[in-house]
């Protein structure tokens, strides 16, 4: 193993290594060549040249347009939305353009494209740095979304987008950036799309989350173990699109007892599926309702600090929730 | 004129006076808006050549009027949006181009196909939504792609082709690649964001684009007045660092002059171009449209300006003309349509098991 | 009572009504002066104005921000988005100028509009004529979503809207444009917003559902009743934010045994969110796990006849997996 | 260039030497690619006007910097986007403006506020995020809004705000009401689609809008160059059909003349202008932002024409200046603000259940 690097540094020597080893990567994105406001892309520029780490203009729109038409002639593109708050305005070429080209024309285009972008709050961004809007996307048939929480996760996950032949959506949340660090192989690695992990074990009730969310997941169950000698299972969904059935189904089958944690707003957040999912599925193996323990439904998120305070999601929050939830 | 600032040679553009601008009726507010054509002067084409391209004229009027019938006839479901009276963009910036080069066509342009060199059967099959449609029935009648001939396949949101293309045209750069990118829009598509957006770009890095904005002055019911307030649409070009060129989009030769400038442009590295073609859809915005917003005197105006007699006009004062060979290529042409849907009648329709896949290339 | 009219023309007499009421109405939208694709807007620029009745150039974020602009100095809009496949232009504006510009300025600004998109398929729309997009806005804190399914409410839930103070999205399912037909009251009415409706008392099972799915559910349920005697209570949610969770969790009490039926993609459709509601507050109250049946998740939807069919939602459909329900 | 179609007065902008255009240092490739200073020739001003015009020059310039200071001071959360060597943008535009007059300010405008006559102490409020903000600590610091001065509450993304002053000016048409609305945006903003059609709409409806563009070269890190091929920003004015005017952004007079023919305009239902203010920001896009891609010698060159000193030229030289009168103006300045934080440091944080508030206006 190698030495502990934080999660933005595994992405970044994610894309260091696919840059060396597909002459055809490429990134386009604002404020990316100089490394970007969270150095995700530092060095790229220096080390592979202003031709495949490209400064777009502020368009979101043709970021995510240009890299798709791009990919018909074989390149692979990076298109990075330097917050996902601002990929509203390329909503219109993701969904319509990038999510149905395949389909539409019955396979014969192949677009390929990952769109890196950063969410998430707590780190004082107020309501225009520290949204999430993955549900949308969840939504989207065509579309492959992504959440690490772990470094490891996080590189080997973007390897797997760059590596792979569908259009993915990859999620970073801002607050795990340099938070998280983690030992990493010296060897090329990759982890599966689509395939959720169990990152505790337990047997009393499971906890189902993804991104930040597992960091405070981890946290409520060392007390829940602590405090109620409660034994959490903690399940990190890593891919939201498409979600593991099987791995979901299975700790519930475990646990009979289940809650999503996540920053994102409570309705129609990725719970909402998750809980719909599992009570459909599973619906004789929960001995208690499936519980979402989520932000507000207010907009995400307000500046002021008691307010974010309010929004955000952290351990003695979820505690207290698991709290009932064991109890029921 | 937005050329001013990218002097360029061509003489036909500049000569253009300008189509009426408001709804009014072309005839009454401003007769006979024709540019000067640029009948061939500059322009140096064998005889063999301009017989192809009248050729091609005629093919894509004929494909398009049969798509209309077989509509009206129920042969088929949806909705088409026909091309006549604008085939001259297509044919003018199309003949003569790679088949390797790409196309961004959007809801109108299926005849490009048809001047890029698409059989006549895979075009029509598109309409039935039957399997041998290179979408097997996925992607909407007369939003034809086809993969093989480097045509997108259009998405009925406004400008998605220009944004493709662009893209295409980016990663064509930057593989060192001298093939080029057509694309084609409406009036109404210069309006919106993702076609600012992209032709922005274009200019920053100045891709083998060629842009043809195709003003019929309606975009469904809403007139130009309404869509813009520019001189002309090509006045857009300056402020994207290209060179705007404003053509007659129903005379042939003037059309390809312009583009022949353009495609060699593109091809050189030298950049983008803007051409805007000054034409008319002689139907509604689709066949469900009766278009009772326009005014008859302006649809009769346009009428006269039908690019293809007009192209027959040059090659008759060429001594090209002949009413035999008019004759056998018409029938020609019919053949292929008439053997075209014969065979898309009989192509059946995808089973129902189709629906599920595609969505991904891996599952 | 009336003469009985289409849900096209409800729609269309509720705005004649309000242009009439209120001399600071106005609607903006492609292709609508000459009464639009399907003459919802009929008559009104005669009538009023071309002032008041605005053919938009053909651009999606400045209708809605040009929308928005003018009601903060009074006056109230009509935003037309012509298919709402063509809504994800405009998505920047709505989900980041329309749904937050209040909260951000702690409601010292103060947006109204209403936004009105037709949407839905099984009319040989194909890929872009026949999407939904409706759970991308359930999710958005600040919006209100209304989607009716009968002429009556169509009328009064409009004119919920415009006489409202808030943000409306306001969804105008194709297929019933002609296909439904109901008297309506002479005089002036109106629907609250954020209240279901029961459609059909039933006493064995459940159908939640909205727009298009009503037609659908009512079949099933009259199908339902014949040919296995299982009475079904047809409720329609009217308004998908916020949703009205006393009358879901009423009927969910007084069934025990509910279904949710849309055209819509199931994941992250907003069955989900209904599911999740349901399990969360009336888990003791449920002898079989809320059922979706929606369409599947697939893009929405292809046009040849036979893939529209494979999508589509039908009372047949519905039946075979009710049976399942009932059978649970 | 775009003023060509749509010929004004103003000698100001036509005299207007291009800055350059890449990212080289500008002392290198164009030395002093300075404007002749308008100077007041054909401006005129009265005595007491000018010293306003300086004091709201030096209040702004004065403002900002404390700002700076108090966010490196650890005083307030959040970021701060200075709009340091710009503030001849906003005091040129605004002065004399009425108080119903609209304002869409973009994230570096929060100065805009004090030309619009807004109390010192709202502002300091808004970076403190505390309940006497007019948004209660709603928003991030700098993106200032108060409804009742009508400045609008800028959201982040970018060019939102010009999509709202566009309509906003849409209302007012329709109401017959000849206030105005001024908009603000960065070199970047005009890449987007939103701008694109929100000016295009302003177009079409003559719409009292004065559209002001800070071209100050970068978007955080990202050149001009890679930003716009077009020569100038103000070219894209020709293809919205109103005037484009490109101006020397920290001449303040000269900013001053050409935003009065925009104004009149815009009053008088004639339609929007678009005018380019060549301008640059001293420091970072925000306070976390070195910004060590700018090549030092720019940024001394650029220093160089900071608007204050060269306003305080044009006094001098027509015989208003006085030391002592701006040592007074400077302290009462100082004071104002001194008064704004003591204030902003006492009011408290909004209590958590405000949380919840303002989502809806209806339950
Ligand atoms: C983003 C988007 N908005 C609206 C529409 C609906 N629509 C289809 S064609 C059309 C008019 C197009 O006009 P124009 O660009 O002038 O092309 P033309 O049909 O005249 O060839 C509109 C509004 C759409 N397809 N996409
Ligand atoms: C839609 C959108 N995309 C990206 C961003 C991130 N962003 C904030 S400011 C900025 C650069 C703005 O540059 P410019 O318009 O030139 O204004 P300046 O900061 O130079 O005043 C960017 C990319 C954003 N706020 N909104
Ligand atoms: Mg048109
Ligand atoms: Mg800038």
């Amino acid at each position: 193993m190698g030495q502990a690097v934080t999660f933005i540094k595994a992405i970044n020597q994610a894309m260091h290594e696919e840059f060396e080893r597909d002459p055809n990567l490429f990134i386009l994105g604002e404020d990316i060549a100089e490394g970007g406001v969270f150095l995700a892309t530092e060095g790229l520029r220096e080390k592979f040249g202003e031709h495949r780490v490209v400064d777009s203009p502020l368009a979101e729109a043709i970021i995510v347009g240009a890299c798709t038409g791009a990919s018909l002639v074989g390149m692979n593109p990076i298109a990075e939305i330097q917050f996902v708050d601002f990929i509203t305005p390329a909503m219109d070429q993701i969904v319509q353009n990038v999510a149905k080209l395949r389909y539409r024309s019955a396979g014969t285009f192949q677009p390929h494209i990952t769109i890196r972008t950063c969410c998430g709050g707590g780190v004082g961004g107020g309501l225009f740095h520290s949204q999430d809007n993955v549900s949308w996307f969840m939504h989207e048939a065509g579309l492959k979304v992504v959440y690490p929480a772990t470094p490891y996760d996080a590189k080997g996950l973007l390897k797997s987008c760059i590596r792979g032949k569908d259009c993915y959506l990859y999620f970073e949340h801002k607050k795990l950036y340099r938070s998280v660090k983690e030992e990493l192989p010296d060897d090329d690695f990759t982890v599966p799309i689509g395939k959720a992990a169990v990152k505790r074990e337990g047997k009393d009730l499971s906890i189902i989350t993804f991104g930040y969310g597992l960091q405070v997941s981890l946290a409520a169950a060392e007390k829940m173990e602590a405090k109620h000698g409660v034994s959490c299972e903690v399940v990190d969904l890593r891919t939201l699109r498409p979600l593991d059935t099987e791995a979901i189904l299975g700790t519930v089958r475990k646990t009979n007892r289940v809650a999503i944690v996540h920053e994102e707003k409570l309705t129609m957040g990725p719970g909402a599926e998750v809980a719909a999912l599992i009570q459909e599925n599973a619906f004789d193996d929960l001995d208690a309702p499936v519980m979402r323990i989520t932000g507000p439904d207010i907009p995400k998120m307000p500046f002021s600090p008691p307010l974010e305070d309010y929004f955000m999601i952290n351990p003695d929050k979820v505690v207290a929730r698991l709290e009932q939830l064991a109890a029921y | 004129m937005a050329t001013k600032s990218n002097a360029r040679t061509a003489t036909v553009a500049k000569k253009e006076a300008r189509p009426p601008r408001n709804d009014k009726p072309a005839a009454a507010s401003q007769p006979a808006a024709v540019a000067a054509s640029a009948s061939g002067a500059s322009v140096e084409l064998k005889k063999d050549q301009l017989l192809e391209m009248y050729y091609l004229l005629l093919k894509c009027r004929q494909v398009d009027e049969r798509a209309r019938l077989l509509f009206r006839q129920g042969k088929f479901k949806g909705n088409f949006y026909s091309a006549v009276g604008q085939e001259a963009t297509h044919v003018g910036t199309l003949y003569g181009c790679r088949k390797t080069d790409w196309v961004g066509p959007s809801h109108r342009d299926m005849v490009a196909a048809v001047v890029k060199g698409v059989p006549t059967r895979r075009i029509i099959a598109q309409l039935y939504a039957c399997v041998e449609s290179p979408d097997r029935g996925k992607s909407t009648p007369a939003h034809f792609g086809d993969a093989e001939y480097n045509i997108i396949i259009p998405s009925s949101t406004i400008a998605a082709q220009w944004q493709l293309v662009t893209g295409v045209a980016f990663g064509l750069k930057m593989q060192g690649k001298d093939d080029i990118c057509f694309a084609y829009c409406g009036d109404g598509a210069t309006s919106t964001g993702a076609w600012h957006e992209a032709t922005n770009f274009a200019g920053v890095h100045k891709l083998g684009c060629v842009y043809v904005v195709q003003n019929n002055l309606w975009a469904e019911s809403v007139p130009l007045r309404l869509q813009s307030a520019a001189k002309t649409l090509a006045d857009k070009a300056a402020g994207y660092g290209m060179p705007g060129v404003v053509v007659d989009g129903n005379d042939l030769l003037a059309v390809y002059q312009v583009a022949r400038e353009a495609i060699r442009r593109a091809r050189a590295g030298e950049g983008p171009t803007l051409i805007e073609c000054k034409t008319y859809r002689w139907y509604g915005h689709s066949e469900i449209d009766p278009a009772k917003y326009r005014p008859k005197e302006e649809v009769e105006e346009w009428k006269k300006r039908d690019p293809v007699p007009r192209f027959e006009k040059v090659l008759r004062e060429r001594g090209y003309w002949s009413d035999d060979w008019k004759k056998k290529i018409e029938a020609e042409i019919k053949a292929e349509i008439d053997d075209a849907v014969a065979f898309a009648e009989k192509s059946p329709y995808p089973d129902p098991s189709e629906a599920t896949q595609h969505v991904y290339a891996e599952e």
